[in-house]
């Protein structure tokens, strides 16, 4: 190795990244609209029009992918693009005239335009089987047969509000799904088996102690290893994330759990987390259809009775929980009950509820 | 992987960590610090690897890096200088503690 | 070598949604790599499990963060993934990409790893997914010949990320980019270097749409805002109205009911000192409705995934703060905050837990910040009220 | 023994409100002790602090509790007031006295004790106020040959309450009183023979509206309602329509809109699937509205003050139960609730903190009842869900 | 002592302590009328109708004066009362035409009769300087002059809505003020004086150290006492509740603290905590001037800015904390901000505030 | 308040337990009884007493009454029968235990 990277340099500039028209208009746009599914149009303070063209993408990409929508950026947008914030991909377009082509040409291919307004958004989601050691469960095939199922909701803008869903392999939650309309997160359902001899020799034994959010572990100076008390064990795994000696995967255990009602904006009602709808679906690889057919059936049952604007939250805010539990056909378990930390406010301490 | 130690065989993992942390001593620390590409393990070395190993064996967790700069009085870039990938990956791994986890 | 079938992830090919199986394969045949990774997933898909091994330390010189060391359990069997590290690349703000520069990034990524890459990952970065330990310096040196640099791993800062802000819409209340980019350049050695307890996040949204959701995933949220009044152009209500745009019924969803219509001079009228700036007027009639003319943010913190303590949503620390380079109030309120949860926190301790821990009386009078109502939903219940030795009598 | 001056408790003769110093120097003319106690309480008005010893363990034979005891550190100083125990005499069911009753009441404590009272006390006894460890018997011995037993006190059950219900109150949902009556005898023997990690409380409300705050000042929290509509009658709506009771304005604050009212026809329409039977309409048009006719309590769990853990507001354990004497199914409940905390709480654990510690699972399964969604505000945010070893596959 | 008591022979049978109205009508209440301040008036299915008049009470009460009330029982009402669950009397008449003459003499001795409707409560209260050993503020004498003080509003029924006003004299909340629209709380401020000699005699050390809901106390085995560390010590008084010598009365730190906001009904809006408006008030015997002061402004401002039928917190929820804070001029410390277990879920995870 | 026992004189606070429970022994007890107008200490009361002492030497409480009645065999009832005024008061003041506290 001769060349010695220079370090700390930090990203490329963003400012040299933008398109002309941005650069142009910076801060100094006036208002957007919605031209269809999938195409927004913002409006500028001297009158200037930029068309977003937004495509679907299942996140993970290859170069020659990208490269592909490289050739397109050069060929519709004078060469630029964006990625969102939901892992999707934007072309930038200054003339009104190439969306359809735009559109056509990416359409031809299989990626789909749509995503804006009041659609169902683009699924976030992590790692799975592709790359993490944790996962519980698999997230790429997970979101592509829910994105299959739900394709024309992405396509369409009509829904109540928007939509979004999300998926994390495990509870250390890298797609921070606790804040979605439709959370699906991979859980363990069994005590970490210890290794004993990995644990001695490969483990921080106060830290993994410390590591446990219930107090499950204690050491086993004996073994110089540790100990966990089974009863108290809610397999969260953080354990193992310190600890390669107590793996926590179990392949006849594991599963999803899904997750309603959260949001982030501070839109009308306040950010809130999502709350635990069904317990747990097993896996169910490849097309893990009792996964999908749970979440269509928790989407259509929003789309048929949330009034417009009520996102997923605020529908059941207003019928209410025991409603919503009902409506869904879904059993209300000693699961949904909080038995952490901030339990006894979650309690409903009112006589106040429905039949 | 392996090395070799005054005819001692050192068990290294994929990430060049000691399997067997008990077999460490001053030569497998030099051996080891050829692997980081530090040929020669100064004063300064022995002064953050030493202080690494007593708070390891005191505390049985690697110090945090807050105390490790506190402690031998280099800040985090001298410590990168003197171990080109870091705390956690040059100095505990040539200190002989176990490989850290998590939080990455 | 044969290729390998693999009957469960080709059911992954079919359906509408384009398919992350087709994205691997279209490498596969380049890359070795590829194919054994492939064939390892589809052993997950029998297995039902993951067939990767716990941690792996890897890095390249100088840094103790950027990359995630990774290896297969069934490494004799699939070779080419026996080492299969990632790379996450800091990406520009906002996540914009002239085609040029994107097209360099995919040359270093194809030359030395496997070509797929995740875009973008859950924090920010984009991730390159998977090479062996041999390539990472080499690729970590092309990466910065060609003005590119690792993002956050490990127990640093993370890779800062913001939302399109201003660069592309009109809600914007201060410059969400430049923040960003401005923070990550000056907090290099934090982000590069591990050196705290645990990780720490920071997202940036440019109104309280907050489209980067910062309130759940960051430990410090800046989400931009305004204190005057709601700009409104009545002229623009009105086109609104001759185009049949149920203002009424939009304007019922207020959260504080300060906003009304009067039907009959097609105006608009807000109460501005009940207004909570939750945006959901202005987003419902952007022609019409503005953002006030005194921007700047609301800072939160202690926002995070549920390990250990719950999840937390970040809280407000500061209700209003102008934001405009160099940033100089917000970089030395970071410090303090830094500097304290260093000096307290237990190791993977995220610093809303600290503070939770601590209790916000001393987390605020530590770092200096004046206790405002604004701070809470609610103020406490429960009369378990400490004093500071300073506000009693002292009587020994 | 010349009358002391009390400069300070003087001023609280003063105001319109009736003044307790007032209803204590009637009795100081008779009772040294009250005197004396007039004059204590002058001390802790100059001193700003109490003159009352911790503790004291007195009582009668046969029972735990019922008596507090109470010593004044300035017993040579206030000889009279050196023993001043207060005893705790269990009321009728709904506070109501036919006046022989409470003349004889008053004859026993003008005998044996200070001649002061509270009627009532916070739990809902007849606090006798102070008198000394020889009177404590005899002064028993009276009230029990007149009819009155004492209440609770230490770790037993204490003195059920209840809202004054069918005895005079339209919106009663069962009869409160008798059952507050029927609970009292039946666990005569948890009442007075402390056997418990700590106190336990029941009051006890027929609707809603919860007159004695039931929900927070009891451990277990009987409150009325109903399950099916709301009774409505149209001719009494249109009486108050025409008196000018704004009928629109008071269904406005409905908390989930589910109730109209037809300015046309002048009727009140409700959609009963959507009435969480808050009162409020019933409250407000009495003559109109009236609760439904299938009748019961929801059964909460867990109220008290905020020592140790917090406070807590008692929260549904059983969403609807009919009440009927004699009260099987709730006598039933309580005893297994009694038994389990019994067996695990810690010592002074309420049994709400008790149900914290262990969550509502384990509760709710070693207690045998169902989960109901009714039970919480919210379901569970975090991801730490307990799996009961049967429910998942074992494959060691 | 001769005649042994019989034991567990329970109350009296309250049938037996009913007017003879109430027997015939018992559970047969039709409606219910608000006839003036301080009396009620309830009507039968079969038209009977009875009245109530309500007089307050300072609670404590004299045997003297219990039995002045039979005398007037008997006079208007067939020799019956009751007493309520905020320690009010209630006469209970059949013939309206005495109303007036009960009302005149009752007044006539000083005692008002009012507290019915929307009006002020009497105040709930506890034992203070009275009798308990571990005040922090009287009880009784706090009561008087906050009554004198807002008498009118208790003779009155229009306000907003009812105001339940209560006070507790120490932290174990006897009143079980905690859900009060306005809460008058005892707090100590200073860490328990610890007397070893006492506590190695009289207390049970375990027992001790489990007392501390902040863990703050260790045993002192040398001393067969404790040691409490002082910066966890908030001054709950547990400790002392369970030993004696660990005294935590300080005349010169011990005072009030004022709590705003709770409520018990369902009514409307369900049951809710009083939150914490004034960390802090000194002991100022004998009228305790800066108490009553501080509970009249809160009062007024109530009054003049809440809408029809809302309660305190009713109104404080809708205008919000901020501007509660602002209007009542009270400032904000960090005393207000929770510290202790369920902390996290009260702090304000949005960006909805007001200016 | 004082007893006198075998010279001794054993001091009482208000309530009649002993002020310094280390001067306990079993005349003291007999002694304590009388106080409690138990004239005689039968086996049975040795039992509940004998626990009392032995729960509180090992775990420095008194019992829990449920553990007492499980342990003695004693119902409740029947304990008040040995002592009138009850476990706390009579009971542990007899065994020379300190005075329950709090919870009333
Ligand atoms: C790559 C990425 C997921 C993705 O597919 O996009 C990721 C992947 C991992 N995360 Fe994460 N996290 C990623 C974003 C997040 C986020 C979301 C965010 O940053 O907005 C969260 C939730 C927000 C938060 O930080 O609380 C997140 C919360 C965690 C946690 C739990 C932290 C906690 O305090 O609760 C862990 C566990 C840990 O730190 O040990 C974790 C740990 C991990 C590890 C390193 C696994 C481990 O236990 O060591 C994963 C490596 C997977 C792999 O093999 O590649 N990851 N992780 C994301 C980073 C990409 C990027 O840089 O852009
Ligand atoms: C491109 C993107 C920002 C970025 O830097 O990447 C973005 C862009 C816009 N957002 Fe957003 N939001 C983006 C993620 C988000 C997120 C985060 C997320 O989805 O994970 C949120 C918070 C979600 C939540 O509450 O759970 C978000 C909450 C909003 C809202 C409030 C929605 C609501 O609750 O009512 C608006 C306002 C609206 O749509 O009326 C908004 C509005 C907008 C507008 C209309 C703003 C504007 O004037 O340009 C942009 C077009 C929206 C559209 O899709 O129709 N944006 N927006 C993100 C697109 C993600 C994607 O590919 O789907
Ligand atoms: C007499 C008493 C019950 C008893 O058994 O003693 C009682 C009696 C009645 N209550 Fe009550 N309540 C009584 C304490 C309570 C309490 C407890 C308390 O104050 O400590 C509450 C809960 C307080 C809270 O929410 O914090 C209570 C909440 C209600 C409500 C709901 C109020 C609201 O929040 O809107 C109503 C309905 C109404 O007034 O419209 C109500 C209604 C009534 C009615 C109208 C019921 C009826 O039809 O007879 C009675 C006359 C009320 C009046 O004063 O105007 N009663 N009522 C109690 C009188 C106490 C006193 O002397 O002042
Ligand atoms: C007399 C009374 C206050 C009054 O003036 O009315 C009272 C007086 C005492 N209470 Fe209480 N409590 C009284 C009702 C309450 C209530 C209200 C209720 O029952 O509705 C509560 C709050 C509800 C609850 O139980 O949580 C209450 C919560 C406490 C507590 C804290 C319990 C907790 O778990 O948080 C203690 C401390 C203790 O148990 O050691 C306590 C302890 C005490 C002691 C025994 C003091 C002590 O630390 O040992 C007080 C004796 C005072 C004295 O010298 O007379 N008292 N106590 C009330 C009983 C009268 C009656 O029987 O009618
Ligand atoms: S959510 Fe869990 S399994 Fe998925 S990438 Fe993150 S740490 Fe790995
Ligand atoms: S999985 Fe979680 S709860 Fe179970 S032992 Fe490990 S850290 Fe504790
Ligand atoms: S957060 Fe606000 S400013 Fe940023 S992109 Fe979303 S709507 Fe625009
Ligand atoms: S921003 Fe929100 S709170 Fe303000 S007027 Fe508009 S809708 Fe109402
Ligand atoms: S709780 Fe209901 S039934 Fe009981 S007195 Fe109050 S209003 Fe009447
Ligand atoms: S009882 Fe309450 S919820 Fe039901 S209709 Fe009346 S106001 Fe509405
Ligand atoms: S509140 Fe405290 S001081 Fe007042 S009576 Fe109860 S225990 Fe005693
Ligand atoms: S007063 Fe409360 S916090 Fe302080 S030491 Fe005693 S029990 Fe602990």
């Amino acid at each position: 190795m001769t060349n010695v990277a220079k370090t700390d340099i930090g990203p490329p500039l963003y400012k040299d990244q933008l398109p002309e028209i941005i650069k142009n208009n910076y801060g100094q746009w006036k208002y957007h609209e919605h031209v269809k599914p999938g195409v927004l149009k913002h409006v500028a303070e001297n009158g200037d029009e930029l068309y977003t063209v937004r495509v679907g993408s299942p996140r993970l990409l290859s170069v020659e992918t990208l490269r592909w929508f490289a050739d397109l950026a050069d060929k519709y947008c004078d060469g630029h693009l964006r990625f969102t914030s939901r892992h999707n991909v934007e072309f930038l377009l200054t003339d009104a005239s190439k969306i359809d082509a735009l559109i056509e040409e990416v359409e031809a291919e299989g990626w789909p335009v749509g995503g804006t307004g009041n659609s169902l958004k683009n699924l976030i989601h992590t790692q799975g089987w592709i790359h993490c050691h944790s996962a519980a469960i698999d997230a790429s095939g997970i979101v592509k047969s829910v994105m299959d199922d739900l394709y024309d909701y992405f396509k369409k803008d009509d829904l109540p509000a928007k939509l979004k869903i999300s998926l994390a392999c495990c509870l250390n939650m890298c797609g921070a799904v606790h804040c979605s309309d439709i959370a699906i997160l991979g859980i363990h359902r069994t005590v970490p088996k210890i290794n004993d001899e990995e644990v001695s020799k490969a483990c921080e034994i106060p830290n993994v102690v410390a590591s446990c959010p219930t107090g499950a572990i204690r050491p086993n100076p004996k073994k110089k290893s540790v100990t966990i008390n089974e009863e108290k064990c809610m397999y969260c795994g953080n354990c193992f994330t310190v600890c390669p000696g107590l793996k926590i995967m179990d392949p006849d255990n594991d599963g999803v759990a899904i997750f309603v009602g959260g949001k982030t904006s501070n839109a009308r009602s306040g950010p809130r987390f999502s709350r635990l709808a069904i317990p747990f679906i097993p896996n169910e690889p490849p097309r893990w259809d009792s996964t999908v057919k749970a979440i269509r059936n928790l989407v259509e049952l929003w789309v048929e009775n949330a009034r417009p604007g009520e996102r997923y939250g605020e529908w059941i805010e207003r019928i209410g929980w025991e409603k919503f539990f009902d409506m869904a056909g879904l059993p209300f378990t000693d699961k949904h009950i909080d038995d952490f930390i901030f339990s006894v406010p979650t309690f409903r301490s009112t006589t106040q509820f429905k039949y | 992987m392996a090395l070799e130690v005054n005819g001692k065989t050192i068990e290294l993992d994929e990430d060049g960590f000691m399997v067997d942390p008990d077999l460490w001593d001053e030569d497998v620390a030099v051996a080891l610090a050829k692997t980081e590409e530090i040929d020669e393990l100064t004063e300064d070395h022995w002064k953050v690897i030493n202080y690494l190993r007593d708070y390891y064996q005191q505390f049985g967790i690697a110090p945090m890096i807050r105390k490790v700069t506190k402690s031998t009085g280099f800040k985090l870039k001298e410590i990168y200088e003197l171990f080109p990938s870091g705390p956690a990956k040059g100095a505990c791994k040539v200190a002989g503690l176990p490989k850290p986890t998590g939080c990455v | 070598m044969a290729k390998k079938k693999r009957p469960l992830l080709d059911q992954l090919k079919e359906g509408k949604y384009p398919s992350f199986v087709k994205e691997m394969e279209k490498m596969a045949e380049k890359k070795p790599a590829v194919e054994d990774h492939l064939n390892l997933l589809e052993r997950s898909y029998e297995d039902k499990t993951v067939h990767w091994k716990h941690g792996g330390i890897v890095g390249v010189r100088g840094y103790g963060g950027g990359v995630i060391g990774r290896y297969s359990d069934l490494g004799d069997e699939f070779p080419n993934v026996k080492e299969f590290h990632t790379m996450r690349v800091n990406q520009p703000s906002g996540w914009f990409y002239s085609t040029e520069t994107l097209r360099k990034l995919c040359d270093i990524w194809e030359k030395h790893g496997s070509g797929i890459t995740n875009m973008h990952g859950a924090t920010g970065d984009a991730i390159l997914l998977g090479t062996t330990t041999e390539h990472l310096q080499p690729c970590f040196d092309d990466l910065s010949a060609n003005g590119f640099d690792l993002g956050g791993s490990g127990s640093d800062l993370r890779t800062p990320s913001a939302c399109v802000g201003p660069a592309r819409c009109e809600h914007a209340c201060f410059d969400s980019l430049d923040l960003c980019n401005h923070l990550t350049q000056e907090y290099q050695d934090e982000l590069h270097r591990p050196m705290w307890p645990y990780k720490f996040k920071i997202k940036i949204s440019a109104c309280p749409n907050d489209c980067v959701s910062s309130i759940a995933r960051a430990d410090m949220s800046i989400i931009g805002t305004w204190r005057d009044e709601i700009r409104v152009d009545q002229d623009m209500v009105k086109e609104y109205a001759n185009n049949g745009k149920d203002i009424e019924g939009i304007l019922a969803s207020c959260p504080t009911d300060c906003i009304s219509y009067d039907t009959e001079k097609k105006e608009i009228n807000i109460d501005n000192e009940n207004c909570v700036r939750c945006m959901h007027c202005i987003n419902k009639l952007p022609k019409a409705l503005r953002v006030g003319k005194e921007k700047g943010a609301t800072i939160l913190l202690g926002g995070k995934a549920p390990i250990v303590q719950s999840a937390f949503l970040s809280w407000v620390i500061v209700p209003f703060m102008k934001l405009e380079s160099p940033y100089d109030e917000l970089k030395d309120l970071l410090e303090r905050i830094w500097d304290w949860w260093d000096e307290h926190a237990k190791v993977r301790e995220r610093v809303g837990e600290l503070i939770y821990r601590k209790g916000m009386r001393v987390f605020l009078k530590e770092v200096g910040l004046e206790p405002d109502a604004r701070m809470v939903k609610y103020p406490r219940a429960n009369p378990y009220i400490f004093w500071w030795p300073e506000e009693v009598q002292q009587n020994d």
